[in-house]
């Protein structure tokens, strides 16, 4: 009889089976006393996270182990309570092999960097024409109003770190202001604020206008039906998608280079009460092996979150091109909400249909 | 008369009124078809296709890739046994506390009657969401959470309104005096419940059984909030489909897959629920 | 076949009292039909009697045996309901079948009595029919077949041909009157048409308001109604109000000699005891309708006062509207306070009237 | 023991044998419905004060006082009321089709009518995508035919209505028939006898006389409608949101779950006003039904 | 009022004829009535006078116009229904008062036309009542003032009091005569109780499988009946098969002089048309049964050769079971497939019969 450990996922599909495919039989080979269950938790981790708190001191076994992709200043005072592990003290071999840039929080364990860029309809925009920056994105978007569109910030992230490009933009592109215990209710909202002038300004531009899509997916499959002509993508899904053919091989990539779009490190997160916690660690430390870590790169085309140098020679070689000097990121935390909510509140319903 | 005289006057009494009351009928039925089939028939076709991009009228590219691939995932099998079997114990129970429940309401009497039987209603007015969030603190504390049996108990909760209301209607239209008949030929109570009383009323019966039993195989937000990670079920994977897989085909394929059994459903209940069973113990 | 004995019945619903102190005895092989007008309490007395409904007072008895507590399968009464109450599941055989396979009977048996059942009414190899294959009377036919062959000893019939056609209704009449005779059992018949009960009872009991108006043979209830509400529930019946004086009735200016005190009262005349003879001129009463019903004729005169009557005469008779005549009553009774007060002796009064 | 006493022992174990009947379903509804709603509304009547929990109508107030979620609500009140006129509409005219016409398209129609029963609203979502999308299945169409596109209804406020009238066609035309099936053929040809068209029969006759039926119909929609989530989720506009969604991201994405609960409540007292009405239309009918 | 001509009416449901190939004339201001069993397709006529049902081939004429093809609506007639088909939702004023508000008729009109219509059926002052509030026969009145009121110039009425008692059926069968004669509108009567067309109608239209039996007046319809199966429809009839051999018609024992070729025929006997001689010993006919309806004996009788008579006699003529007799007949008829071939002479012919 073996013990489950169950991970939560919050990515899309590419992520899921990259767990069930990939990390999955590693972790079982190694520890075959233990089997792995990964449940997708698309866009729905709230409740699981509240279910892991509230049995927080009790014995309850909450049945959660790992959350692959989560905040661990969400809910406000999980962290005071107690309920993430430290991955500084939890004893991780390959805790040390991670590159620093990536470390946000020490109750955070990242393990994948992925960026947004933008997806293109080659067909109807010339490689060379594509926006470079910013002014001239947006120059584009009022050229060609109803070409471009991106999901709503609280789903996917894609939308999200569009967002928050703007922000950072309305900001004087300096994403050090925004830093995860910056965060001033009033104060803060006005840095948004500035940000949500600009999207309001590009909104009429929009396709619908105003017709934020509901998801990732939602925007590729725009993009992938000819609705619209641009759209901010994962990276390593939109590649995904064109190696599928769910997106035509016509589809371009670009990315701004005044600043790029957001991106971000997946942050690993397990709640101290999990059910095995020397098992969840041992799943830790294979997640951050070089050998998982490789996957990364060759599987999901993410970034890897250990340094460069514990990977293999070609690889580092190969995709060195495609990863910018430094993924600007931004702070998760109050943040999230701040930025979600206000976007709900002040664009979103801006455009008249 | 002759029969070409009595045809022609036959037809002349065509002319008018049967025409248009076909037309009708026809306008109806085309309308309903164009509403109900299209989106039906666009998964179909989606199904069969492995690339379709706008303007083509017809799919660039028709195959059965996606099939094999959906019928060899794991979770697809997985979450097949997992929804078939929640709902037919979800099913199961509910008529296992259900029906007597219904024939007391139909045939006793007792303090509060058309107060307990009005609060089923409860069931389906208060915002699911809101109710499940609380729920699912309660049930934390009760370990139910991520349990199958959680899950279970949430959803019989779902089933009652029907499967009290239907069956109660039922009960209410069978004839006393057949009841009073069986007694009278020297049948007990319970022989005429046996007998008599539950074979009139099992096509009211029927119809409440397999509508709880699709709900519930169809449920996605309880299985959610209450079942993750242990419930995993079709509509779920549905959810998972259509938001965050690439590949939109999978969820025409699983479609297809569950339309099959909701046909048959279909053709199964509809005499049943051509009898007015539902309608009527809804309060019409 | 049982005796039936009925003691100082009482039941109430709310305030209503459907059935108000009722005492009835039914001898062994009889068969009594209750009649009266709707919502007099016979059905509610027939199912207290089937077990349906509990008394609110008083007994009920079965060849001695007090069964007033008895649940109705554990009576040996069979009941047929007005709205035959077949069981619409099972087929012909399996409705008449199901009473004996409680009981645990072998199969064979309960085919043979089964059939023989069926071919008491008449329903030979209608077996395998269901019941909503049948008409009406068939269906009526197999309820009665359902409760003979448990071969009760009261049998206790609603209304059961009350839903019919006229024409089959008196068939079946027949037909169960033929039955009773042949097995010998014990009836109780609801009925409201006066004709039925006059055509099937060994003794009629009318009831009124729960109570028990007059218990009966028909012959005797027709003609010597006891009280004027059976008078003018019975057969037709001219009730006219008037009064005595010095022992003469007077009513609708027809003058009687009777025996009785002054005083108001009613005057019962049966349309076929009035005799009718032509008048010329206007003189007398005038005729204002006449049917031709094929076997005798109505017809209906108004009084000079402004009586109307009915009588009956003999086809052919050659009454039309608008003819007069003078009317002379050979049979009569009068009522006071609604009970019967005085009826001449056969033979003797015969009166001529003025109208 | 006497008679009299035995009868009314039997009445009594009659009352408690119809309580232990219903007991199972109704300690289900009582503990896993109304004690979680009167926490819900507790919760949201209550702030925690360092003294203990005191009344305070807060959670409203800020509800009540934000465009934004009564921009929200106000859309979810007018889905809901788009979508019951249309339901009633719709299932009216198959309904009376259905109910009169001896043609053999009628049970064509009434299984074509009651599928929608057998199809998870996830798998609509779905399929309305496809099919009215952008560039979907019928822009397809348009396009080869030469006409201009459709101004698609997905992600517009249209998109939820036609999901939720085509998932929820089927519970109202079954209410709507069995309303009409009382609606007897006699007191229709009276009315024509009289004079009456066939406009001013349905105007008089029928309408009158099913009009607890619709109003049975109507509330039913509209109790369904406050909770649902799935299609306007995935067919409806990110702002406005209908109620259902909106609580969703409340709690999830805001993590607010005092003003999820107080949207849920605000919805409860709307859909509570419904029931009310629903409750009394069926005792109406049953009322007519009986005499 | 109106005359109203049918012509060759057909009406067929599937392979079923309803109605077939009817043709009827019926004078203004006449009551006809339709009688004939169930499913003769007396409804499907009124339905298709009515507008209701669209003729598979035929025409209506109502005063020489052509309605065949016209709406219910728009035709001159008035139908009075079964089921009484009141509009449960409106009082009983709305209920008269909607045909009249359709045609925006002004509101003192319309209020002075429903209570002289409400007055005529004798209910004044009962406008404001719901319908659930009234009897059976009240809500029948009130239906009858519905198409009362708009002057309808043909009345239909299909068995508008086929589910009311006996009592109650009686007098509303004459208050419906009542107001005919009084409004003298053209009426058309469906029912399939004999009594009532005979107490009623001016006519009778005899209908068997769709077809027109006869249409005759009352009294011929009974003493004249021109096919055996109206003999055996309307009143109680003896039929007897037998034959005819040189100008005797023998039949259940009985010999009868008549002119006619040999062959196979009917006896046709009336009840009330046999007299009964009591015999000693166990020659003649044995009673079998003796009801008492009051107004008359129904004696049922057994002939040597096992047929059943029954027969008609006075009350108080002292019959009983067991006694024998013999048996005479003075009026008869004879049918030769199914039609009438021979009848005596009115006080001609008279036959002893033996039994
Ligand atoms: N279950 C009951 N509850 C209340 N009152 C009742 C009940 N059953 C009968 N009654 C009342 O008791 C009285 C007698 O009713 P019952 O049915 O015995 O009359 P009935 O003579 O059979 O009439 P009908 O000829 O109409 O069948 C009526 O006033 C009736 O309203
Ligand atoms: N709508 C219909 N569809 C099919 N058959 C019908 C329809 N209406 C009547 N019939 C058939 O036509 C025949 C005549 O029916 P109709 O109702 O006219 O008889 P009826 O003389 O009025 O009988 P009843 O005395 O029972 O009312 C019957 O065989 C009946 O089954
Ligand atoms: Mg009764
Ligand atoms: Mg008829």
């Amino acid at each position: 009889d073996t013990k489950r450990i169950d991970v939560y996922i919050t990515g899309d599909s590419n992520i899921i089976n990259f767990w069930n495919n990939i990390i999955k039989p590693a972790y079982e080979k190694a520890n075959p006393q233990y089997t792995l269950n990964v449940v997708s938790a698309r866009n729905n981790i709230a409740p699981i996270v509240d279910r892991a708190l509230a049995a927080l001191g009790s014995n309850v076994d909450p049945q959660v182990d790992l959350f692959d992709e989560n905040d661990p200043n969400l809910p406000k005072g999980a962290i005071e309570k107690g309920l993430w592990v430290d991955f500084t003290k939890a004893g991780i071999a390959n805790y040390d092999k991670l590159n620093p840039v990536t470390i946000e929080t020490k109750y955070g364990l990242p393990y994948r960097g992925t960026q947004v860029v933008l997806a293109y309809d080659t067909t109807k925009l010339k490689p060379e024409d594509a926006p470079k920056t910013w002014a001239e994105l947006v120059a584009w978007m009022k050229a060609n109003p109803g070409q471009f569109t991106h999901n709503r910030p609280d789903t996917g992230g894609s939308g999200g770190n569009f967002v928050r490009r703007a922000i950072h933009e309305a900001n004087g592109r300096d994403p050090s202001l925004f830093r995860i215990d910056n965060y001033v209710a009033g104060d803060s909202d006005k840095l948004l604020a500035k940000g949500f002038e600009l999207l309001k300004e590009i909104a009429p531009y929009t396709y619908g206008p105003g017709s934020y899509t509901g998801d990732n997916m939602q925007s590729i499959q725009l993009l992938a039906q000819g609705v619209v002509t641009m759209v901010p993508v994962w990276s390593d899904m939109a590649l995904d998608a064109v190696n599928k053919g769910v997106l035509p091989e016509t589809t371009g990539f670009t990315q701004l280079t005044d600043l790029a779009l957001a991106g971000g490190f997946a942050d690993m997160t397990v709640p101290t009460n999990a059910g095995d916690l020397e098992a969840t660690m041992k799943l830790a430390d294979i997640v951050l092996s070089p050998e998982i870590q490789t996957k990364v790169v060759t599987e999901i085309g993410a970034f890897p979150a250990i340094s460069w140098e514990y990977l293999p020679q070609d690889l580092a070689a190969k995709y060195a091109a495609m990863q910018p000097a430094s993924i600007p990121t931004f702070p998760g935390g109050p943040w999230v909400s701040a930025i979600s909510d206000g976007w709900f509140r002040t664009v979103a319903p801006h455009v008249t249909r | 008369m002759s029969v070409r005289e009595l045809r022609q006057a036959g037809l002349a009494g065509i002319g008018s009124s049967r025409i248009r009351a076909n037309w009708a009928g026809i306008a109806i039925a085309a309308l309903l078809s164009l509403f109900i089939l299209t989106p039906l028939v666009n998964v179909a076709i989606w199904a069969f296709t492995e690339v379709w991009r706008y303007p083509a009228v017809i799919p660039q590219k028709f195959g059965f890739r996606f099939w094999a691939d959906v019928l060899s995932r794991g979770d697809v099998h997985l979450a097949m046994t997992t929804s078939l079997s929640l709902a037919a114990i979800v099913t199961a129970l509910s008529a296992l506390i259900c029906l007597p429940a219904s024939y007391a309401f139909a045939r006793l009497n007792f303090p509060g009657r058309n107060l307990f039987f009005m609060s089923f209603l409860t069931v389906y007015a208060f915002p699911k969401f809101g109710l499940y969030i609380t729920i699912a603190t309660i049930f934390l504390g009760l370990g139910l959470i991520g349990n199958f049996w959680g899950v279970v108990l949430i959803q019989l909760v779902s089933t009652l309104m029907f499967m009290v209301w239907i069956p109660v209607s039922a009960f209410q239209n069978v004839d006393r005096r057949q009841e009073e008949a069986a007694r009278d030929v020297g049948a007990s109570q319970l022989r005429v419940f046996w007998s008599i009383t539950l074979p009139q009323v099992l096509p009211a019966i029927s119809a409440a059984v397999l509508l709880t039993f699709v709900n519930t195989f169809y449920e996605t937000e309880v299985a959610w909030l209450i079942g993750a990670p242990e419930v995993r079920t079709v509509p779920l994977l549905m959810v998972r489909f259509i938001n965050s897989e690439l590949v939109v085909q999978y969820g025409a394929v699983l479609s297809l897959l569950l339309w099959v059994p909701s046909f048959i459903l279909l053709m199964l209940v509809r005499r049943f629920l051509g009898a007015q069973a539902l309608g009527r113990a809804l309060g019409a | 076949m049982a005796t039936l004995e009925i003691k100082k019945l009482s039941r109430l619903f709310g305030d209503t009292r459907a059935v108000d102190d009722l005492s009835l005895t039914i001898g062994d092989g009889e068969l009594v039909c209750l009649l009266g007008p709707s919502g007099s309490g016979k059905s509610t007395v027939l199912r207290m009697i089937g077990g349906f409904e509990e008394p609110t007072a008083g007994s009920i008895l079965i060849d001695g045996q007090d069964v007033t507590r008895v649940p109705p399968e554990r009576r040996p009464t069979g009941m047929v309901f007005q709205s035959h109450a077949l069981w619409a599941h099972m087929d012909v055989f399996a409705n008449v079948a199901f009473g004996l396979k409680l009981r645990r009977l072998p199969k064979d048996e309960i085919h043979q009595r089964v059939n023989a059942s069926l071919a008491t009414v008449g329903l030979e190899g209608f077996g395998a029919r269901k019941t909503t294959q049948l008409s009406g009377g068939q269906q009526q036919r197999v309820a009665l077949a359902r409760s003979l062959v448990l071969e009760p000893k009261i049998l206790l019939l609603d209304e059961p041909f009350a839903s019919l056609d006229q024409h089959l209704r008196e068939r079946l009449r027949e037909e169960v009157r033929e039955i009773q005779r042949r097995v010998g059992i014990t009836m109780v018949f609801v009925t409201h048409g006066q004709d039925e009960a006059l055509a099937i009872a060994d003794r009629i009991a009318v009831m009124r308001d729960g109570r028990l108006e007059q218990l009966s043979r028909p012959d005797r209830l027709y003609r010597q109604p006891q009280t004027e509400f059976v008078a003018g529930f019975v057969g037709q019946m001219n009730l006219l109000r008037g009064a005595v004086r010095s022992n003469v009735m007077t009513a609708a200016g027809i003058d009687l000699p009777v025996t009785l005190a002054d005083g108001l009262a009613t005057l019962a005349l049966r349309p076929e005891d009035i005799a009718l003879e032509r008048r010329s001129g206007d003189r007398g009463a005038e005729v204002t309708r006449v049917t031709d019903f094929g076997t005798h004729l109505s017809i209906e005169v108004k009084t000079r006062c402004e009586h109307r009557l009915k009588i009956m005469a003999q086809p052919g008779t050659g009454w039309s509207t608008g003819m007069r005549a003078e009317l002379s009553a050979h049979n009569f009774a009068i009522y006071r306070d609604g009970k019967l007060c005085f009826m001449p002796q056969p033979g003797s009064a015969q009166s001529s009237v003025a109208a | 023991m006497s008679r009299a006493e035995a009868t009314r022992q039997d009445a009594k174990g009659g009352r408690l044998f119809g309580l232990l009947l219903i007991a199972a379903p109704v300690s289900l509804v009582l503990l896993l419905i109304i004690w979680p709603v009167a926490l819900s509304v507790f919760d949201t009547l209550t702030v925690e004060t360092p003294s203990g929990v005191a009344l305070s109508l807060d959670a409203y107030r800020f509800f009540f006082s934000d465009g934004f979620s009564l921009r929200n609500l106000w859309m979810t009140i007018q889905v809901a009321a788009i979508c019951t006129v249309l339901l009633l509409i719709i299932s009216l005219t198959i309904a009376l089709y259905l109910r009169f016409s001896t043609s053999r398209l009628t049970g064509y129609i009434q299984a074509l009518a009651l599928f929608p029963l057998f199809v998870p609203s996830i798998l609509l979502a779905y399929a309305l995508i496809r099919t009215l999308g952008p560039n979907g299945t019928v822009d397809i169409l348009l396009n080869a035919v030469g006409l201009p596109k459709l101004a698609s209804p997905y992600l517009t406020i249209w998109g939820p209505i036609i999901g939720l009238v085509w998932d929820n066609l089927p519970l109202t035309l079954l209410i709507v028939l069995a309303g009409l099936g009382n609606v007897s053929s006699a007191s229709i040809d009276a009315a024509r006898d009289v004079g009456a068209n066939r406009a001013q029969v349905l105007r008089y006759i029928i309408l009158p006389r099913i009009r607890s039926t619709l109003l049975v119909a109507a509330s039913f929609v509209v109790l369904g409608l406050f909770s649902a989530f799935t299609l306007p989720y995935l067919l409806g506009p990110a702002v406005p949101e209908m109620m259902g969604p909106f609580m969703r991201r409340t709690i999830i994405d805001v993590d607010d779950p005092l003003q999820a609960r107080t949207q849920a409540v605000v919805s409860f007292m709307i859909c509570a006003a419904f029931a009310y009405f629903y409750v009394r239309s069926i005792a109406r009918t049953r009322r007519e039904q009986s005499s």
